[in-house]
């Protein structure tokens, strides 16, 4: 580097670099040994704007503010796609297109807070927030997991909301990999896997918050990239929504201390994964989740007296970016001082103050009058607090160590960060035929497939998470003592209200084209919602994806994003908020593309949910729903280790009318059992409801709706859009009024103690319960 | 027999030893820190000492611990079933 | 006691976080519930209420063992406030955590604040946070916290704990509890049969299947399910359409003693 | 500095150390068996060694075992701001 272009100011620990001499290779060299993860371009921007040297706590806080998790860079930046059209933000242009023209009345603050709020009734707001925590948990699994879920609450407390509900999607290696196969520096998947699910329950069930819904994946694809999702739901009373910074009002800093640990999380989280993992020490956080919950009440009593006028959390650059955007959303500046912030370890760098990414640590602003009374309650609740500046009119970001300015910047500047530039170019998927031939034994296939990874009960990692506590929980990720798989979880938020929030995941990452994947996780969602009753849905997108910067990522990524705002408005479901994960790449390539949307939903009286179980000997079973010869990322043709086939398409039209009806049979009272029809099929979905009941069941291929001339496509297939619906018997005439003009057909009757399944052919395949329940529980009992 | 103390590295908070050490002060004894560590006793299936000690080694690199915040100390002990 | 005038105690410090259901249980049955914090009532005492709290969650992190903290903090700062209350015959419950703190501080199974616990809660036998709905056995009708139930009657509960396992501290101290009835709720299968350990109808591999025990009197209760949580007929897992769950049947035992007391 | 180590005493049930010795011959490892336990390592703030360690006594009867289930085994060690 050139000579005397850092420069340390005596007295303090703080250097100053001249970026204004600074040639290109010195700025991608600073950018670099800073660890900033600022692009070329952008460390240009900086150069080009000031002249004066910038301190390390100055150009680190760009590092922070400017880096893809802060701003979300990829998502709004400029794409360029190939044939030359150009795409003005996936956000703007796709997410956010589609619930500002579905106009929801009831979506009250989407895409702005750290959660996105909607309405629950006249005087509640649900706030929902997912996030991901993928490197971390790379790294440390248990830590990295588990600060995950802390973070996501903070999301939830950072709109005053009260945590009710927490959500986890994980993604794993295969757990049988050879150790031999593993890159040096890549942990095991089944090292990542025990340590993610104990953090992720260990810090919930600390917390006191149930984790009610979720899923798991099994895929080599995500060996040198396990992904992990977490979501919070919460819930307040409207009129207690505060974000009205004022001048003058003094910022709070309060919760766990501030050390060295998650220095550079955010930039960390902003590039590749390509390092021996165990090197990248810094990075990693200690959770405390006791922290938080003191930290927790501490915020709902000073939000219910009324003592605060703006909340945030600390996430990605610590105070730097706690406090800039406080600021700068309020159209205010600031004052900060470093000395008063309570520390780990005593001789922490003022920039490590700065951006340092310690956990379980929220910012406040209060007004003068109500500073003595927020500083008791943190004290009542044991939690340290500082006061740490105060808001002004300058519009500046001022920070101060021991009496010296360390930090002066233009909040204008520094919240117009240089738009990035992204190039896409994608190849369609184009379905090549798969070669399966038939097999005989459905019911060996149907076992086998029972006790896929994919497949297989997800039980022994929910029961280590509390989802009854709160004592909300009304309809559990679990169904009764056979532990049968509900499609979405209901939590009664309120005391004197039957209303419940309908919480579900739509995952499909299987399925080949980005396109169709993404419509699909949508669809799912929605389904998943709908079958225990849910309705008036808003949606969550968590977009994990590989390296933005190379072209075909960001093509598929395009894909996925038109997919997002087709459905939506097809669909009729906002987005609220989401989140990107992007350079989820590692010595083994980019992660398997991955969409999770979430599904929030309204019932009306929680009495009337529906659940897996089949109920009634004689009932009639029906498939909603028309299934095609769909095979391409099924959970059939994936166990064979095959690929080809058309990937699932979504008829937004035959979706939405089969939503509708089917909740309107369902608040008709005709529906005794509801199950969505996904991975494996329909005979995987009737498998379950049968498992779940201990009561028998026998279906017709024949009656199926589908134009497939396969039993094995019939019972496999992964078409989107269909639920197997247990009606009540003497209800047949009135659902079937119901469904007029949606594609269904009664496939069977309840009953026995054995799933029978008929063939096209007339062969006729029979499995007990129990050796169902040993190829999917691995036990027979409860 | 192996005996496997892992330990939170130097500069990691242990939000265990700092909340039994509010509470033991709370209690009246003068304590001023305390850091918690999990210790595993290991009966190996082997009697060589260096063997042992090699794959003491690989446990805690494999599952045991986790070098990012994690020290490891392993000590060889004799006894039965260990090494002689 | 006119029940207007009864009040129940519900304890907290950091990490406790079931104390809010517990308070929607009792006051639903027209019990007034005041949730305090350890500071409070080190500052207000004991003497208003007739019935103490101390409810689930992770107090103090769980750190150390589970309830080990809170539990020697009780015995350390209010030891005699809680035995003159026990002395008086009101009542003292621990669910869970609760139940753990009860035991590292003495309180159960000896019904007096000694220093050196008589029992523990262990780690679960399947070394994991086991949250599943358990069948239990009432062994004993007719104690305060029973007084809605008879013997041998069958509840259904939700547990949620990773340590719930209970040990005696010798088999002698297992028999005294037993021949004393100290034993209130054991884990036992749907038919009413007992678990014998067998998982996971016994959920943590609880000694004699023990859920919940008691002092002689009855006055002091601890148990490991979460009665709060099985409250309500939408709680439940199963038929949801019926009011209350059993849960209930725990609490109005309580109503009925203090109604009387 | 004392080191105060608590261990399952022996014959009782040790889960955590059973599905860790599972965990270690899953991968491979000829291991008959772990126990885990706890060690404090806790800095005293007194000088003399008799104290120490009647004090770190006092502070396993009152705090860190549980007598039904744990033993405990006490070290009093040299260090800074412990005994000289
Ligand atoms: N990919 C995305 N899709 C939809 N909404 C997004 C996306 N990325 C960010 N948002 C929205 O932008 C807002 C700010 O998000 P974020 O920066 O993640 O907040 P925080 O820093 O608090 O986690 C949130 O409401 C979030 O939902
Ligand atoms: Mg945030």
């Amino acid at each position: 580097m050139k000579e005397g272009l850092i420069r340390k100011v005596p007295g303090v620990s703080v250097v100053e670099i001249d970026l204004s001499r600074a040639e290109d290779k010195d700025l991608s060299e600073i950018s670099q040994t800073m660890g900033l993860a600022l692009s070329l371009r952008e460390m240009k921007a900086l150069k080009e704007h000031y002249s004066r040297p910038l301190t390390d706590v100055e150009i680190q806080t760009f590092g922070q503010t400017w880096s893809e998790h802060c701003i979300h860079k990829t998502f709004k930046g400029i794409v360029e796609v190939e044939g030359g059209r150009r795409i003005n933000g996936l956000l703007k242009e796709y997410i956010m297109k589609a619930t500002k023209e579905l106009n929801k009345p009831w979506c009250y603050s989407v895409f702005e807070d750290n959660a996105g709020l909607i309405e629950f009734d006249q005087d509640y707001l649900v706030a929902a927030k997912v996030e991901t925590h993928n490197h971390p948990s790379a790294v440390e699994p248990f830590g990295g997991a588990a600060t995950g879920v802390g973070g996501v609450i903070r999301d939830i407390l950072g709109v005053w909301g009260e945590p009710i509900a927490n959500i986890d999607v994980l993604c794993f290696g295969p757990l049988d990999l050879p150790y031999e196969t593993l890159p040096h520096g890549l942990k095991h998947p089944k090292y990542i896997y025990k340590g993610v699910i104990a953090g992720i329950g260990s810090y919930g069930n600390n917390m006191g918050i149930p984790t009610v819904s979720g899923a798991i994946f099994f895929d080599s694809g995500y060996v040198g990239n396990p992904v992990v999702y977490c979501g919070c739901v919460g819930i307040l009373p409207k009129g207690f929504y505060v974000k009205d910074t004022k001048e003058g009002d003094y910022a709070v800093l309060a919760g766990g201390r501030t050390g060295r640990d998650g220095i550079h999380g955010v930039t960390f989280a902003s590039t590749d994964l390509m390092e021996d993992t165990d090197r990248l020490r810094p990075a990693v956080q200690i959770p405390n989740p006791l922290v938080e919950e003191r930290l927790r009440r501490a915020i709902i009593t000073i939000r219910d007296r009324r003592l605060a006028s703006g909340i945030t959390d600390l996430g990605g650059g610590g105070i730097s970016c706690a406090t800039g955007e406080m600021a700068n959303r309020s159209g205010l500046g600031i004052e900060v001082s470093l000395d008063v912030v309570h520390l780990k370890e005593p001789d922490l760098a003022p920039w490590e103050i700065w951006i340092s990414e310690s956990q379980e640590r929220m910012l406040l602003s209060v007004p003068e009058r109500n500073l003595g009374d927020v500083l008791e309650v943190f004290e009542d609740e044991d939690v340290e607090a500082c006061v740490l500046g105060r808001f002004n009119g300058s519009r500046r970001l001022r920070v101060y160590h021991r009496g010296l300015v360390v930090c002066d910047l233009d909040l204008e500047f520094l919240y117009s960060p240089p738009r990035a530039i992204r190039k896409a170019s994608h190849v369609e998927y184009v379905p090549t035929p798969c070669a399966l031939p038939e097999p005989k034994d459905l019911a060996e296939e149907l076992l086998r497939i029972l006790s896929d990874p994919n497949i297989r009960s997800k039980e022994d990692v929910i029961r280590t998470y509390d989802h009854e506590v709160r004592g909300c929980t009304a309809i559990k990720p679990l169904q009764g003592d056979l532990s049968g798989p509900n499609d979405a979880a209901i939590i009664k938020p309120l005391r004197d209200s039957w209303m419940g929030v309908v919480i579900s995941c739509g995952i499909t990452p299987f399925y080949p084209d980005p396109y169709w994947m993404a419509a699909a996780s949508i669809e799912e969602a929605i389904r998943n919602n709908t079958s225990v009753g849910g309705r008036r849905i808003a949606l969550l997108d968590n977009f994990v994806w590989g390296n933005p910067e190379r072209e075909d990522r960001m093509g598929s990524l395009v894909r996925a994003a038109e997919a997002c705002y087709d459905f939506s408005k097809a669909l009729d479901a906002p987005f609220i908020s989401g989140k990107d994960s992007l350079y989820n790449e590692s010595p083994l390539g980019p992660v398997r593309p991955t969409l999770l949307i979430t599904g929030i939903g309204i019932i009306p009286d929680v009495r009337k949910a529906v659940t897996v179980e089949l109920k009634e000997e004689g009932d009639p079973l029906y498939v909603l729903g028309v299934t095609r010869n769909e095979l391409a990322g099924s959970i059939y043709l994936k166990s064979k280790g095959l690929n080809g086939g058309e990937c699932p398409k979504v008829n937004a039209k035959i979706s939405k009318d089969t939503t509708q009806s089917l909740i309107k049979a369902m608040d008709s009272g005709l529906v005794a059992a509801c199950h969505d029809v996904s991975e494996g099929g329909i005979g995987v979905a009737a498998a379950e409801m049968v498992m779940a009941a201990n009561l028998g069941l026998s279906i017709d291929l024949r009656n199926v709706p589908s134009d497939v001339n396969r039993s094995d496509v019939l019972l496999f297939s992964e078409s989107t859009s269909r639920f197997l619906v247990e009606v009540k018997r003497d209800c047949v005439r009135e659902f079937e009024e119901i469904l007029q003009g949606v594609p269904h057909c009664k496939v069977g009757v309840v009953g026995g103690n054995s799933f029978r399944i008929f063939g096209l052919d007339g062969s006729t395949w029979e499995v007990g319960i129990s050796e169902l329940r040993h190829a999917w529980r691995g036990v027979d009992g409860p | 027999m192996v005996r496997v103390e892992v330990k939170l590295k130097k500069g990691h908070f242990d939000p265990e030893g700092d909340v039994t050490t509010k509470s033991l002060r709370d209690l009246g004894f003068p304590v001023s820190g305390v850091r918690v560590s999990k210790v595993y006793t290991v009966e190996l299936e082997v009697n060589d000492k260096e063997r042992a000690m090699s794959l003491a080694r690989e446990m805690c690199r494999k599952l045991l611990a986790n070098p990012t915040k994690d020290d490891f100390f392993i000590e060889v002990l004799a006894g039965e079933g260990g090494v002689n | 006691m006119d029940l207007s005038r009864a009040k129940a105690c519900i304890a907290r410090v950091g990490g406790t976080n079931c104390d809010l259901e517990m308070k929607v249980a009792l006051e639903n049955l027209g019990l007034t519930a005041e949730v305090l914090h350890m500071k409070q009532i080190l500052k207000r005492g004991l003497s208003e209420y007739q019935l103490f709290v101390l409810p689930g969650g992770f107090s103090y992190g769980d750190y150390v063992r589970a309830g080990a903290i809170w539990g020697k903090e009780v015995h350390s700062k209010i030891k005699s406030e809680l035995e003159a209350f026990i002395d008086e015959e009101k009542l003292v419950m621990g669910v869970c955590n609760g139940f753990q703190v009860m035991i590292e501080a003495g309180i159960l199974p000896n019904g007096e604040l000694v220093e050196v616990p008589k029992a523990a809660l262990a780690n679960n036998m399947s070394a994991k946070y086991e949250c599943r709905w358990v069948y239990l056995r009432v062994e004993r009708g007719g104690t305060p916290f029973t007084g809605d139930l008879e013997t041998g009657e069958i509840l259904k509960i939700p547990v949620g704990h990773g340590e719930g396992r209970f040990i005696p501290a010798s088999e002698d101290f297992l028999k005294e509890l037993i021949e004393e009835g100290c034993v209130l709720f054991r884990y036992s299968m749907p038919s009413g049969e007992a678990a014998e350990g067998r998982y996971p109808y016994n959920p943590n591999g609880s000694v004699y299947d023990i859920a919940g025990i008691c002092n002689r009197k009855g006055n002091v209760m601890g148990m490991m399910p979460h009665p709060e949580r099985a409250f309500f007929g939408w709680q439940l897992p199963e038929e949801r359409n019926v009011p209350y769950g059993d849960g209930k049947r725990i609490f109005q035992g309580i109503i009925k003693y203090l109604q009387k007391y």
